[in-house]
């Protein structure tokens, strides 16, 4: 596959990324925000694309945008959204909020004053064999443990919702 | 069987008989809760096929009140008769047969005649706030509650 | 739901209805002592009808949701109220005979064959043979047309389109026979007090015959569609259950009384008209659901196919009406007469204070009696199954409203 | 310039893939464009195949025998007012169906209609598919909520937990069946053996190892990809929120479900979207066990006469399309009034006539026969489609997610599992 244009997708696709990120904390409505999240987590998807790792690419919009962001979207929509629009939001961590902010800026100007110096691997390259089959094989092989930990970790969590949710089992 | 019941209440049925071939008694309204129930538990008369009245304005006791009953093992109908005057009300049948829940509701629509002891008594076929009740004779037939309709549909006139 | 998901209406807004009880119908619906749990600790009050696919005409049943289970209803229902008791007390015996009609639109045969009878018991009087098997052989076809629009209707409501359009095209063959018969096709008005006031007309026992032989295949055509249809018996099989003791108590009805196992029909229990003379069945069935009412009702077609039948063979001849005064006065008295209409016992009481008009009429309706039943029937069922249950219910709006 | 644009056409890959800009642009034109008028024809279908099931006549105004009726309702359609709710949330309001309508139409960049004939080649073909046909969950889901009233709620919930659920058992059987593509002989794992056999995910590597392997998906392993297919294909009606599935839009009980507030073009969207999404998911059952675009019988009736009598098929097909409508004008009444409607019907059969004609030239013919059978497969199963809509009521929604997820997706499992185990042990 030709890329086509890199340079114009890639700022976009960030530029999109960003904008969505600002917006899914300035929202004040929270549906708005989840939808905000949606399109940030496209643009993520597409970025990935443009990394040739089209497997992540797919899985980020089957889970993230597919599936999780519509359990949030339910539970968003499920809340009462006037009452939380009408309350100030965060206002007692602005001074966390702020240092965490600083913290991150001065990380920024690290980055930008260091350069490519920080990223000493090479640019990404199309993969000889298919980055799916890669994942699969260090998934299954060297971190099936990790891998079966994170299910059971899930498996509690089912567990601890039904028990939450429902009354009678 | 009216004989049976007669002894037991004597003075309380005033009257059996069988015209063009129904049977009907007519009741006082003091025994009329008992009697429906022993009706139904002795007499096996499980289905309440309807419960209506009739108007009579120029009697002392105006309302005429009629639970129809019908037997499934007797294969047998009997009226049952009570005469009421206006704003006196009547035990309610509900425990007896269900199905008397929306019949009585209709007759207190209808007429205005209270059931005691009914669970929900309003009104089922008007509207409620509806002044009036259509049935009685002194309502007269394009007769309609004005304000109502003017408060609720916004008309002059439902005619 | 959210104070946000409400539409701002009056009748269903929870704010409203939570805290004080805006909408009396809401009252008994216990809205202050919700069924709480963590996360579905609040009940959804939802309002279908009076405009809605599936409340057939004006119902408005105004639901109590836990999710989609429901945990009460309550009926609304008089939209289609027109005092039809109280034009009665105004009309004279004979004027008042095309009103009935309007009651149960879609079998107002049965409803003119209900109030005739009434009035001739209260004359005192009988329609002549003829006549009685003309009106058997009729009101058995609109009961049939009544069932085939019930099925056309109530297997849309549970989704599936194509009987609608079968049924209806082979009722269309029974509203042509009334059409020849009497000039009407819906509100019929094909009986007068004392018989019919019309002869059959030519090739009348040819049409029936005809529909007779016509139409078996297309009921076994519906079997086939619904019948053993998987989805079918998953939808109606125990859905809307009514007991045999419950349903007696409701004083419920027709086939959904039969449906409930109590081998009941007024044309056998008491017989009228000619019915005492034809042979055939009371299809019953076992356990009171929506699925044994619709076999109970495929079965009734059938047998009412072998009533018209038996009563085209045997037609007597002979005047159609009996002797009748000019004016109808019946002497002082009351009179209750029923018969059996496709939706159950329809019955007439009639006071009689010996002038030309009644003094008072009341119309026992069936599908008013039966649609009370649907708070039971319903009660922990879902919201799809309450369609069904309306459906399978099968009421006339015209008939409960009165 | 030239030769960029011809570049392609010597080439035996895709546009994308190729990455000739030109021809990608053609292509999405294309795909677009007819992808829209199958759906009108789709709509024109549906409602003359089910008033037939239903004896009735359907559309017969508009156009001889209502062809053009999918237009007219195009028009009405963009005309008619355009009602937002005072309460709705307008921007949520307003993006649901593009939502919905931009993920039903971005599917079809990886559809393959022939070998080089897709908008381009990803080799995550089919989980793209997947991916983006989930995400018009999140309209449904936002339409619903945003228009502010119970039923479209109540309808919206309904659909998306129906779509997220029948995923899952949808996912197990596109799996199994990504798993033949791999599966003749290789170790555990799948790697190993690397040369033949890799598996793909790729919607034209998976139409091409059903070449290699000489057998359709559905066939392999019998009965398991049968099983599997069938597992597709009951998912795939309940993905779509089709009869007997349509809880979501049950009209006896929610009125239209999520989309009972919208109104004109915007509910046209949906309905785009909707009948774009069916044609999809059918591409995706032709491409994984039917054979994508390859003829019938390629393996008992080969050899260079059966190639000519098979690629003849699209343009006998036309034709036999044509004679259809050359029988319906002599049949027209010979009323004048109906001399407009006659003379139509036997220009769109010239139309017709004509272009079986062309396809019946030797280089057209061979480039096109590849689609031709592709869309007669989908064609077969829109006709499916609209076949259980006159046939079945409609399941309710417990009994929905009792067959979803206590019935599909345990045979799913049992299919997939039992697909592995086979495929490393023969």
């Amino acid at each position: 596959m030709q890329p086509v244009a890199t340079t114009f997708f890639f700022y976009f696709l960030a530029g999109l990324t960003l904008l969505s990120g600002v917006f899914v904390i300035t929202r004040k409505n929270p549906v708005h925000s989840a939808l905000a999240l949606i399109f940030g987590l496209l643009a993520q998807a597409g970025l990935y694309l443009m990394l040739y790792a089209p497997f992540v690419a797919g899985v980020q919009i089957i889970l993230y945008a597919g599936g999780i962001m519509v359990l949030f979207l339910f539970v968003i929509m499920l809340v009462n959204i006037e009452r939380s629009q009408r309350e100030e939001q965060f206002n007692k961590q602005w001074l966390v909020g702020l240092l965490a902010a600083i913290a991150l800026g001065g990380l920024f100007v690290m980055v930008y004053v260091k350069g490519k110096a920080l990223f000493p691997y090479p640019i990404a390259q199309p993969l000889e064999n298919s980055n799916t089959q890669q994942i699969g094989v260090m998934l299954y092989g060297q971190y099936m443990f990790a891998f079966e930990i994170a299910s059971l970790l899930l498996l509690v969590a089912i567990i601890g919702a039904v028990v939450m949710a429902k009354k009678r089992i | 069987m009216v004989s049976k019941l007669n002894g037991q209440y004597g003075s309380g049925i005033r009257e059996a008989s069988t015209y063009l071939g129904q049977n009907y008694m007519v009741v006082e309204p003091s025994v009329v809760s008992e009697l429906l129930q022993i009706l139904r538990d002795r007499e096996q008369f499980d289905y309440c096929v309807d419960i209506t009245a009739v108007h009579y304005p120029e009697r002392e006791k105006q309302f005429d009140l009629l639970w129809i009953l019908y037997s499934f093992p007797r294969n047998e109908r009997i009226r049952v008769k009570i005469m009421i005057a206006d704003g006196e009300s009547v035990p309610s049948a509900v425990s007896i047969w269900a199905t008397a829940n929306w019949l009585e509701r209709e007759v207190y629509d209808m007429f205005g005649i209270r059931f005691d002891g009914h669970p929900d008594l309003k009104r089922i076929l008007l509207p409620d706030g509806w002044k009036g009740h259509p049935l009685r004779k002194d309502y007269g037939i394009i007769q309609q509650d004005q304000e109502w309709v003017q408060a609720n549909l916004g008309i002059e006139s439902g005619q | 739901m959210t104070d946000r998901t409400m539409i701002d209406s009056k009748a269903i807004d929870p704010k409203t209805t939570a805290s004080k009880v805006a909408d009396p119908y809401l009252s008994h619906l216990e809205l202050d002592q919700p069924d709480k749990t963590f996360l579905d600790s609040n009940e959804l009050v939802i309002n279908m009808g009076p405009q809605h696919p599936a409340t057939h005409g004006v119902l408005r049943v105004i639901l109590k949701l836990d999710g989609e289970k429901v945990l009460g209803t309550e009926c609304v229902i008089g939209y289609l109220h027109r005092g039809v008791e109280k034009i009665a007390e105004n009309r004279t015996y004979t004027m008042f005979n095309p009103y009935v009609d309007r009651m149960d639109y879609v079998a107002a045969v049965s409803n003119g064959l209900g109030y005739c009878e009434a009035v001739e018991k209260l004359l005192n009087i009988e329609a002549p043979p003829r006549a009685k098997y003309i009106r058997v052989i009729l009101t058995e076809l609109n009961r049939m047309a009544s069932h085939q629009l019930w099925l056309g209707t109530h297997a849309l409501d549970i989704g599936a389109m194509t009987p609608l359009f079968y049924t209806f095209r082979d009722r269309e063959e029974i509203l042509k026979i009334f059409e020849k018969y009497c000039g009407a096709r819906l509100t019929t008005h094909a009986f007068r007090i004392g018989g019919c006031q019309y002869e059959t007309y030519e090739g009348f026992e040819r049409d029936v015959t005809k529909f007779l032989d016509f139409v078996p295949p297309k009921i076994d055509e519906y079997e086939e569609l619904l019948t053993s249809n998987r989805i079918w018996l998953e939808r109606t099989k125990n859905v809307g259950v009514i007991s045999r003791a419950d349903a007696i108590a409701l004083g419920v009805t027709g086939p959904v009384l039969r449906a409930s196992g109590v081998k009941w029909d007024l044309r056998k229990a008491q017989p009228y008209a000619a019915y005492s003379e034809f042979d055939f069945e009371i299809p019953i069935g076992a356990n009171g659901d929506t699925y044994d009412r619709y076999t109970v009702r495929m079965e009734e077609m059938r047998q009412s196919l072998r009533i018209i039948r038996q009563a085209v063979e045997r037609i007597p001849e002979g005047p159609i009406m009996a002797k009748v005064p000019k004016v109808i006065k019946p002497p002082v008295g009351e009179v209750y007469h029923s018969i059996e209409a496709p939706k159950g016992e329809l019955g007439y009481f009639i006071v009689s204070d010996g002038s030309t008009q009644p003094y008072r009429v009341r119309v026992r309706p069936p599908s008013f009696v039966n649609l009370q039943a649907l708070d039971v029937m319903v009660r922990g069922a879902l919201v799809a199954d309450v369609i069904a249950v309306i459906g399978t219910l099968d009421i006339v709006l015209g008939e409960v409203d009165r | 310039m030239l030769n960029y644009i011809t570049s392609y056409l010597r080439s035996n890959t895709t546009p994308g893939q190729a990455g000739n800009v030109f021809w990608a642009f053609v292509y999405i034109m294309v795909v677009f464009g007819g992808v829209s008028v199958a759906v009108m024809a789709m709509n024109w279908l549906e409602r003359k195949a089910l008033a037939h099931f239903q004896i009735r006549l359907g559309p017969m105004r508009v156009g001889p025998h209502g062809l053009l009726q999918p237009i007219a309702d195009a028009i009405k359609l963009m005309t008619k007012e355009d009602i937002i709710p005072a309460e709705a949330d307008k921007f949520v309001f307003w993006i649901a169906p593009l939502i919905i309508l931009c993920a039903s139409f971005a599917v079809y960049i990886v559809v393959p209609f022939g070998p080089t004939h897709a908008i381009t080649d990803l080799n995550i073909g089919i989980l793209f598919m997947l991916g983006v046909s989930s995400l018009s969950v999140l309209g449904v889901v936002m339409a619903g909520w945003a228009s502010n009233s119970h039923y479209p709620l109540i309808g919206a919930l309904r659909s998306s937990a129906q779509m997220v659920s029948y995923e899952v058992a949808m996912g197990m059987a596109v799996v199994s069946a990504v798993l033949m593509t791999s599966l003749h002989g290789l170790g555990p794992y799948g790697v190993g053996a690397g040369t033949s056999g890799t598996g793909t995910l790729s919607m034209i590597g998976i139409v091409q190892a059903q070449q290699e392997q000489h057998v359709w998906f559905l066939f392999k392993f019998f009965p398991l990809g049968f099983i599997a297919f069938g597992i597709f294909a009951i998912a795939m009606v309940a993905e779509t929120n089709r009869a007997p599935f349509d809880l979501p839009e049950a009209e006896s009980e929610l009125t239209a479900g999520f989309h009972t507030e919208y109104s004109g073009l915007r509910w046209s969207l949906f309905m785009l979207g909707e009948y774009a999404a069916m044609i999809a998911v059918s591409s995706i059952a032709v491409t994984l066990w039917l054979g994508g675009w390859f003829r019938p019988f390629p393996n008992t009736l080969t050899g260079e006469t059966w190639d000519l009598v098979f690629s003849l098929f699209p343009g006998l097909s036309f034709l036999a399309l044509a004679v259809i409508a050359f029988v319906g004008v002599r049949r027209m009444p010979k009323h004048p009034y109906f001399r407009v409607q006659t003379i139509g019907l036997a220009g769109f059969g010239a139309v017709l006539a004509l272009i079986g004609l062309i396809l019946f030239a030797p280089p057209v013919r061979d480039r096109v026969q590849d689609i031709f059978w592709f869309v007669a497969k989908v064609a077969g199963f829109m006709y499916l489609y609209i076949w259980y809509r006159a046939t079945f009521p409609r399941y309710r929604f417990d009994q929905l997610m009792k067959v979803g997820w206590k019935v599909l997706l345990p045979i799913g499992i049992g299919v997939l599992i039992l697909t592995a185990i086979l495929g490393v042990v023969l």
